[in-house]
């Protein structure tokens, strides 16, 4: 930890971003929908080798409203394949430590399904260190924070361009591991562009935080990785990762393809910073 | 089943405005994406200064009134009250305009759209019959729609598809999931997040993140107030020992409930066997509320299945969880079969083919009538909710 | 087709009681196979002593407000009257229970049949919605129904078919001639010659022998009534300009001049383009009645034809014959296209989808406001004379 | 002429019937559906050839609502071949005198199409000397009745079971040339067996007039034709003619029956009176 100062009070997941973050290295938070094929988890291998600073693990949901047409196929895919929460997990716990922090993201419904307890209990069983929840809100949060601070599970939460100012100051204060900025008003899913919101937004949360901001939705190229560095911290990169999970590619050929996004972050930092 | 039990009758306030959070009990909330948390509370805000401001009151009831047909009769079903030995009353949401209670609620959202300068309404819908209501209401109102109808419903109810799109409607075949309304609201959803700034999202039933629970029930309440002022004209009573309706997401239960609910009335929710929320489901989140939900093992939301596409949904209004709880409501289920089979018996008894949705509300009745679960001389309120244009080729190919 | 001229208009007592032997003019009369002549004078007997009789008119008042959602609303048509540079009233037929004005006419004879001890109902119907309201009346008081239907008919409105044979009601398929609504009536008469010991031959429209133009102009008169009263309400002159519908048989048309007869508004009754018995019809008899009909130069019945199912018929009621004899009434024709179009655009404008009988109605108004005929800033009272669910297959086929 | 005394006033028609009838004939009508095969006229000459006393000549209608299948059908079939009032009466002119009179059959709009004037004024031209017009009931004949008796056309009205006494009064007395005696509350077409109220209706009519009585609608059979005559003055057969003639029976198959049906009169006859 090159700052542990700033990072008091932060958990783990936090203070990995932080200090990676603080040696100017632009973050990169790969994601892969749980169970998708049988050996999934060697793409959170293939991903660590390929330089991600954290992981985010999705655990399918039948109904995944703020998801796009690729997530949505790979959580259909996932479950038709058997996959669940307790099996995801179990395939986790095996797994020798990654080097970089798990975060997993799913939505509120599973959380509740064994309540949050048991979930963030079983969460930190399988070396799980933080939680996104895309549709749980910060004001519905509260249930779920304690709960998951307790048990020692960053919980995550999202800003998005249409959140205003001081709710946005809330967001930022409340959130643990990092702020997922959302990138646009809409669902994963990839895009040609960056939206012009994701500046915009990236800058606001600045204002009111120094915790690591992550921008997600929509970061799908090098180019458009490079462009989210000048805001953010880092990107979340998914529907570009499923789609091509979904298209055949193996562990190895995602490896080829988050190197490529490795290098565009770390020229733009070398560039900007 | 049955139900000799005495009933609990909290005449305490429920059925008001939700608990802080648009909590009803501990169900209903608003579980949104960040995306669509300020959307929300921006029809929240609109929604609690146009339901006190009597220019806005005074538009929708005239909108009600001479657009959509109010006040519904009350119809006494005079042959079958005879068969069945009870004082069976039919409230008729099926002669409103478009042919269903969902026309109240959207014309109240319509008009809160356009005083939030939205320009276009967002719709899900199953039987279809939301989706023509809300196509209506644009029409109306000189506003565009957009409407998410999953294909396995747009198959079974090809009339009324063609109805939005000859209402100017765009019509968007959702392909994912079972293809019914679970999936075409997750996707009515999905658009909503892209389109806040200039479109409002136009809930169909008392389902979805606060305030719409809350706002829908308030738009469907006329029913029940309706129904209160023509009971108490028609019965010795005043009030009816039974309220029944149908329940799907559970905007017209709640709509009648909420006129009965300060009455020693029972309430009684029937829902489909293959899609019975508040019967069967567990707590859950979805759609942006926490209520119940029918769920697998590992939580997954599972697929319902009913002869009546509006009812062909997984869980279940918050509200009506609540009352479920508190036992001021109780839920019921029937099979496709016996409201297939209610449906034709109205047909052939009053003169009345009922949507299927509403079929289950009368099975129920009948059901209960026979076995003793209803007192033989109770008197029987039932919200008719729908006709039953839409579903004749689906009961064609049952009978 | 300019409409400049001075309009004629007698005010002196037209649409009262025919004159001796059912006579309107010179039209009317009771043109019945001897065997049903007496059958004839049963119904006219029966009839007039029911139309005198307050427990008949209480019994029929209540069945029209809580089984059939009469009154039915007046609705301004705001954004297409914009449009058009008038101003549209719209009487909604298309809101009673079974979607068109059939059902008023129907509770009216279905009571006179009960009173006459008569166990069956006979009809004949063309786009369906007749025979429905029919078989629904007879479905509500208990009496079997039996609905001839002409084949082309039947393939052309088969959402009715199965609402009439789910209502219970036996629907006969009619093979000769232009398999349509003139085959239909001819085989019901036929049928009705058997069977007059029993039943009631309940007839749609205007038409028939006499008491049936008379009786069901009677029974049809509170569309009219209701709108005058709407419009005093509604209209700072107390009364429209212009008083619109669309003729078939010309039920809805009589039943809605009935209420206007006697004020100075404008009466226009609107043909499809190939069905224009009181626009292209020469005097002739058929049915029981004489009339205008559609006939070739040997005398011979012609086919109609039209996109409106209700509205293929060669021929009119007798009452409108003289009425455009008497110039009292106008009588305009619209072909299909114009319809089809109107009733899209009613859809687009004001989220109505009317039948395409309707459209004819609305049709005209569009053209006459178009180019004149109809004096920019004019008041309309259009009837709407049926909702178009049953059409939307049809119209499909046309966008 | 037989008996003057009662044809008194009588037209040709009735003088016709009455001076057979009281040689204690049974009175043979058959029907044809004018214009229904190129050489129809023919037919006129079978049935008299074969005993008819007067033949029923059916001038086509597209909506003949008091007939059954097959005169209905007998009907499409002549339009569909072009028959008009106009053509059939041509047909005729050229006709050598058959011996027996000929009586129209048709409904009041053919009447009406040229007026009651021309219309009638074209049978008598044509040598017709009856009409049977089966949706004029006696109320509305005012119009025709003089007219046709100016031209010399015997206008012969139905009575049918369901006409009260009173009335039946009236008719008979009105009637030209004879009564026709609807057998039953029915439409044309052949019947099993002669219908019940048959009997009763002639006997009613009798009541009230010596005129003619014919009884029509269902007699299909010597047999009926037989019992019918017990009742009746004699028979209308039309749809068990037209049935043949539309199975393709030629004058000389028709002539056959219709000997058949005379035999059964002329037996009947013989033994009863
Ligand atoms: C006629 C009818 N009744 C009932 C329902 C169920 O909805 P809810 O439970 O919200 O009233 C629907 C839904 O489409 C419907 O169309
Ligand atoms: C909706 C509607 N309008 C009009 C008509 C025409 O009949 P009428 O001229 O008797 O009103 C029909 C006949 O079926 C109809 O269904």
């Amino acid at each position: 930890m090159t700052n542990p100062t700033l990072a008091a009070g932060a958990g783990a997941v936090e203070r990995h971003l932080r200090s990676r973050r603080d040696t100017g290295r632009g973050l990169l938070m790969p994601y892969v929908t749980g169970g998708i094929t049988p050996g999934w988890t060697d793409y959170l291998r293939a991903f660590a080798a390929a330089g991600a600073d954290a992981i985010e693990l999705g655990l399918p949901f039948s109904d995944p409203t703020l998801d796009g047409v690729t997530i949505q196929q790979a959580s259909e895919t996932a479950l038709a394949r058997g996959a669940s929460t307790r099996r995801i997990l179990a395939d986790l716990s095996g797994m020798p430590d990654l080097g970089v922090p798990l975060v997993v993201s799913t939505y509120y419904n599973l959380v509740l399904h064994d309540g949050p307890e048991a979930f963030c209990a079983a969460l930190r069983r399988a070396g799980v260190g933080g939680l996104i929840v895309p549709d749980l809100p910060v004001n519905e949060a509260d249930e779920l924070t304690d709960v998951a601070a307790a048990a020692g599970i960053e919980l995550v939460l999202l800003a998005s361009p249409a959140t205003p100012q001081p709710r946005l100051a809330e967001i930022a204060c409340r959130s643990r591991g990092f702020v997922y900025a959302v990138s646009l008003m809409g669902t994963t899913g990839e895009r040609a562009a960056l939206a012009a919101s994701a500046a915009e937004l990236t800058e606001r949360i600045r204002r009111v935080t120094d915790r690591p901001v992550l921008l997600g939705f929509g970061v799908s190229t090098p180019d458009q990785a490079r462009e989210a560095r000048r805001h953010a911290d880092g990107v979340v990169v998914g529907a570009a990762v499923m789609r091509r999970v979904l298209d055949g590619a193996g562990p190895d050929d995602l490896r080829a393809f988050l190197a490529s996004l490795r290098q565009a972050l770390d020229q733009e930092c070398d560039r900007a910073r | 089943m049955r139900d000799m039990s005495p009933w609990p009758v909290p005449l305490d306030g429920t059925m008001g405005e939700p608990r802080e959070r648009g909590r009803f009990g501990e169900y209903g909330g608003r579980y949104a994406p960040e995306s669509l948390v300020e959307a929300c509370r921006e029809v929240d805000e609109a929604f609690r200064e146009a339901w006190v401001d009597p220019g806005f009151r005074g538009a929708l009831a005239r909108l009600l009134a001479v657009h959509a047909g109010r006040p519904t009769p009350l119809t006494p079903a005079g042959r079958l009250s005879e068969a069945l030995g009870v004082r069976l009353y039919l409230k008729r949401e099926d002669l409103t305009h478009t042919g269903s209670h969902k026309i109240n609620n959207v014309l109240g959202q319509a008009l809160l759209a356009t005083r939030m300068g939205r320009r276009r309404l967002i719709a899900e819908t199953g039987a279809g019959q939301h989706g023509v209501a809300t196509a209506t209401a644009a029409a109306l109102l000189g506003l565009e729609a957009t409407v998410f109808m999953g294909e396995r419903d747009i198959e079974r109810q090809a009339l009324n598809v063609f109805r939005m799109r000859m209402l100017g409607a765009e019509v968007v075949p959702v392909t994912t999931g079972s293809r019914t309304l679970k999936d075409a609201t997750s996707e009515a959803m999905r658009h909503w997040v892209g389109a806040t700034g200039d479109s409002h999202y136009c809930i169909g039933s008392v389902v979805g993140p606060d305030p719409y629970p809350w706002m829908v029930r308030e738009f469907q309440r006329i029913i029940g107030d309706e129904a209160r002022g023509q009971c108490a004209a028609e019965l010795r009573t005043g009030v009816p020992d039974y309220v029944v309706a149908c329940v799907g997401g559970g905007s017209n239960a709640a709509g009648t409930f909420a006129g009965f609910a300060d009455t020693p009335a029972r309430l009684v929710g029937v829902e489909a066997e293959g899609g019975a929320g508040a019967a069967r489901g567990r707590l859950g989140v979805l759609h942006g509320c926490r209520s119940l939900f029918l769920q697998d093992d590992d939580g997954q939301i599972t697929e319902a299945h009913s002869i009546a596409a509006g009812l062909d949904y997984p869980g279940v209004g918050p509200e009506h969880a609540h009352l479920r709880d508190l036992g001021r409501a109780r839920y019921v289920t029937v099979t496709d079969d016996e409201a297939a089979g209610a449906a034709v018996r109205l047909a052939r008894t009053e003169g009345i083919v009922p949507a299927l949705e509403s079929a289950h509300a009368l099975a129920w009745v009948i059901r209960a009538a026979g076995d003793g679960d209803l007192p033989s001389g109770s008197t029987v309120l039932m919200t008719l909710s729908g006709r039953g244009d839409k579903d004749v080729s689906t009961l064609k190919e049952l009978l």
